[in-house]
């Protein structure tokens, strides 16, 4: 049975990667299951100095979901590449970094400083976090916008670059178009729902930042749908598809969609080794259904006529 | 290391309205693991409630351990329905227990609610290594006071208190402390309502005490990925925050600013 | 205890009414418990014509929610008045008509003849069901659109009109702008949300249409930002607070965030008389927390300074 | 009139792999219910599944009820873990139910997996009531031919039936009817996969017979609310669709078109 599958040009071992954010910076996990099994790691969001984050409360939990505003706290560009990269780079699997700036010129900064560092697969382009004022959501829902901050981006690196879609838009083709256009090698669709909790006996807002972003298989039937609208759209474009995945069954519903990779996000924060225990419901979902190739299933939906 | 397990419900005791022991089998993960470390844990339900529960050990010996859980919101409600012989899902040992007891150490445990789990288990270790230690346990009334019988069991000196006066010294956990400190210089461990722990560093520091607090807070991963669970860092630490799951859940509490 | 709010001009006996497409005619849920303790009954969507609606299958469960595409099947406005409004009009509830056209005429005409019938209180123009390639959503994303729609229909009713949002857009405070700027009394926020689910094995889409609404408490998160964002930028706005409200403290959470009122849509379905309960426990919350008026909760939310 | 009530799980019992009866108490609303209709059901857990689920009842008397089902998806297995004592929300008596045996009529029951529920109650009714009825009931092999002995309990005459030719004729069920079918002249009840169902309904048309289907379909709400069990009504009938829930789960199958 065949899992790997290429990804712009990329060469994964499997369609699953982690998501940012929601898988540290790999090594957390490494006790849990074998990383290489990982198509790719995508790592906690990079700026180009370290972030201490919003305060607390950060993260709370809703119908099988959760709302999370931790403010992209990372430890910069520089301490990734000495302290979390080594691991990374000898763990089997493609690392993908994803980034953000606080202005343009912090993004284009951050990515060529990220380019430079040995054993970075690729890039991810978080144009789409809505947790931050400054740095975040401003980036990805302007077309124009997208597509120049994505070349300026691009002339920067030699390698691939992902750009992160906001699904907090009334048009995420118009933003898919838009990212594409400014070279962007492949998309992930999508980040987090903006969205809000409050304690009702407290009267306060459940996050610090009142407003944070959705996760978790709450979302999965709206990343689905925006994953396919994106795939109708632009067929030729990589998706990495993301959005509550829990089960082979889900990834086997963005692959059909047309997502050529899924990443995991929150369910690693339920079960560790969620996205191991996702691979092998897929292998086995394959051996059910016979099929050789798990490529063959990429954009393979039927939609009946007259729908 | 933490390891991801089924563990199976032996026993589900009703101790008062709301609060209950649940006994679990299968644990062999968790031997060796001390007083003041955590277990996450998540039923046979769906999607909802999503993220697994933290909970303290109030015992892990044999292939087997306990918690003792208030029934609260949705997830610890659904726990308290656990049927014997129902599968849980179980990560850990997680996070750093209390000092380990030593017989040239003595410790005042001040416990609130169900903040009794780690520190009675404390006191039961600290009993059998020939140290001494005093557990200052309170809750609002009697019916709340629970494990007593298992409590007085260990020997140790115990003050009970109640806020309404039902059972033992009335008032408040802390007042029956500051009462007994003035004979003892102990080393402070609590664990409880933060309104409680609070109060617990303030008299820690007024008599320069060493303290130990156990820190809860809102939990996704307990494993350091999440980044939710942070607790500011006391003025002029190197670090704005720290991380109640790797870096806690017990901290010195001239680490950490309690919430 | 207080339970009665004023909602533009309607009087309620409380601020729980029940969603449209999610409480039939009303009929269905008289077994289950008293009609009169709501605040009002938001009908099915009504249209000038009788309609049949989508091909099966025209519903399935996701996390914590459902996505459906009835495709606004309903009797049409002239057998709404004969056979569906008689029993609605002795329950003892405010009556208010969702309803929707095809065309910019159609729900004007549509607006005019549902407000020659007696015993209607008020008029829900639903500009934001995702399910109808014709009818739905273009009306509600375009602000101009919208603006202009809501002034025709508001020239053609003396009822209160209310105009319901759809939040697949990437602006929910421009829609409320253009609403009010058209004459809406009143709006309710939110409608479903565009998803999509699939069927793996089939590999085809598990809703006929492709794509169809999210509902349900998956989506409440979502909702309650929106209710925030809307009420922040037009407090003087009453608004009915719509999305997978499923307990008392729901309630309570879209009241503080500024909602005046609340509508029960999926738990309908799961429990028939779950308007009665969660309205049960709204007045324990408030005996609890010793409030004797449900007003004092509107928009009482404290949000803390800096954040 | 239906009606929202809790009833206790009295008893599990498993079957076979995955198949499962539900015995549940305090079911007194269900008075008076017949072979045909259903209820609709949720457990004790958070808000996903989200929906209850539809079961037929397998049988409906002094006060309990029981079920039959088959663990495929997130809430059906969830319903098999139901430990005894449990608490399942049930709303019922729904639908509308198999025609009621009389003595004159001569009904073939025709049965496919938990399709047997309701025409095991309805041969059970049949005989109380002096009426003569044959089951056919077929699987793919022997372990899924559940509850033989109390089918056989009935009296009635039986054609077991399974395709891998373990147990029973050989073949599929709809063979052995139609092989018998030379002979009498009944009318047919059937229950079961849509696919059996339509060749049932195809061999009906064929003979001229009369014939009752009961439709499955996606429900959210079991009272007519949510229009998403729309069954398409046969060519020629006045309204586009049909309702599961209320119009059904029992068609005549001139009615309607099955999916
Ligand atoms: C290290 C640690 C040890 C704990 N030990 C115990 C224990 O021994 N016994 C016990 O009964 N409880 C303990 N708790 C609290 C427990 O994890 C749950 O938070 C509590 O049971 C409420 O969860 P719920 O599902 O009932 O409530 P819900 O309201 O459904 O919880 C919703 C969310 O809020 C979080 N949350 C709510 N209240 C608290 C709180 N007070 N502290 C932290 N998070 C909260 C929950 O974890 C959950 O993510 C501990 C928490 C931590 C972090
Ligand atoms: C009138 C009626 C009577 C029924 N009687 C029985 C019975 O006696 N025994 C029994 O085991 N099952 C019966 N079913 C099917 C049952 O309601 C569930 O659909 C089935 O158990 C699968 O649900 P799940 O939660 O396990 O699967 P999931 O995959 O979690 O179900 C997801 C959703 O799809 C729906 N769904 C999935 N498969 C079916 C199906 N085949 N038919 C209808 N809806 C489906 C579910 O209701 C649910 O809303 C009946 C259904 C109906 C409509
Ligand atoms: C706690 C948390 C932190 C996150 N941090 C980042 C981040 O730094 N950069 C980013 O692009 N996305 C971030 N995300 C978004 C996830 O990568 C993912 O897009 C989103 O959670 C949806 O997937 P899921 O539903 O599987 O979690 C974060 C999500 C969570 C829950
Ligand atoms: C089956 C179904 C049918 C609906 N039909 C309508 C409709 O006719 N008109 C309308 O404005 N909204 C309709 N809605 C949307 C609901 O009124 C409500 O806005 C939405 O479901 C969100 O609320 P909930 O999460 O509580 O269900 C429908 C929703 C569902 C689930
Ligand atoms: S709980 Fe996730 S980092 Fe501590
Ligand atoms: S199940 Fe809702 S109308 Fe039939």
């Amino acid at each position: 049975m065949n899992l790997r599958v290429p990804f712009a040009t990329l060469d994964c071992a499997s369609p699953i990667w982690t998501a940012s954010g929601t898988f540290g910076y790999g090594r957390e996990f490494a006790p849990y299951f074998d990383l290489a099994r990982l198509g790719a790691i995508a790592t906690k969001g990079i700026s180009p100095e370290a972030r201490a984050g919003n305060p607390v409360p950060r993260i709370c939990e809703t119908a099988s979901g959760m709302i999370n505003s931790i403010g992209l706290e990372n430890v910069g560009a520089e301490s990734f590449g000495r302290d979390k990269l080594p691991f990374l780079r000898q763990s089997g699997t493609n690392v993908i970094v994803n980034f953000f700036g606080e202005t343009f010129d912090e993004y284009v900064a951050c990515a060529a400083s990220l380019d430079a560092l040995d054993g970075v697969a690729a890039l991810e382009m978080n144009v789409s976090c809505p947790n931050v004022k400054k740095g975040g959501v401003e980036f990805g829902v302007i077309p124009a916008v997208l597509t120049e901050l994505t070349r300026a981006c691009r002339s920067v690196t030699k390698r691939p670059l992902l750009v992160k879609l906001t699904p907090n838009t009334g048009d995420i083709v118009a933003l898919a178009r838009a990212a594409v256009a400014g070279g962007a090698d492949g998309l992930s669709v999508i980040n987090t729902v903006s969205a809000m909790a409050i304690d009702a006996r407290r009267r306060r807002p459940r996050i610090a930042t009142t407003y944070g972003g959705l996760s978790g298989p709450a979302i999965k039937p709206i990343a689905l749908r925006m994953v396919h609208q994106v795939h109708t759209a632009l067929p030729e474009v990589p998706i990495s598809g993301i959005g509550g995945i829990a089960s082979g069954e889900d990834v086997v519903e963005f692959l059909l969609a047309g997502a050529t990779t899924v990443q995991i996000g929150t369910l690693s924060f339920s079960e560790p080794s969620a996205a191991a225990r996702i691979l092998d419901e897929l292998s086995a979902f394959m051996e059910q259904e016979r099929i050789s190739d798990v490529r063959e299933l990429i954009g393979a939906l039927v939609v009946p006529a007259g729908c | 290391m933490p390891t991801e397990f089924s563990a199976r419900v032996l026993a589900n005791r009703a101790l008062a309205p709301g609060l209950f022991v649940l006994e679990l089998a299968d644990c062999e993960p968790l031997v060796g693991c001390l007083p003041g470390q955590f277990v996450m844990v998540r039923g046979e339900w769906g999607r909802d409630p999503l993220l697994p529960r933290a909970f303290s050990l109030l015992s892990a010996r044999h292939g087997k351990c306990e918690l003792l859980i208030k029934a609260l919101g949705r997830g610890s409600r659904l726990l308290e329905r656990s049927a014997v012989g129902a599968t849980l899902q179980l990560l850990g040992p997680l996070g750093r227990p209390f000092p380990v007891p030593r017989a040239e150490r003595r410790d005042f445990l001040i416990a609130g609610g169900v903040g009794l789990a780690p520190l009675l288990w404390h006191a039961e270790e600290a009993v059998r290594a020939g140290a001494k230690v005093e557990l200052f346990y309170g809750a609002r009334q009697e019916a709340e006071l629970v494990l007593r019988e298992r409590i007085e069991a260990t020997g140790c000196r115990v003050q009970f208190t109640t806020e309404d006066g039902s059972f033992g010294r009335p008032g408040r956990v802390t007042a029956a402390l500051q009462a007994r400190l003035d004979e003892e210089h102990p080393t402070l461990l609590t664990c409880g309502p933060n309104a409680m722990m609070r109060a617990v560093v303030e008299i820690a520091r007024a008599r320069n005490l060493a303290c130990f607090v156990s820190v809860e807070g809102e939990m996704a991963c307990g494993i350091g990925a999440c980044l939710g669970c942070a607790v500011q860092s006391a003025p002029g630490a190197a670090r704005a925050y720290h991380y109640a799951c790797i870096d806690g859940p017990v901290f010195d509490a001239l680490q950490v600013v309690l919430p």
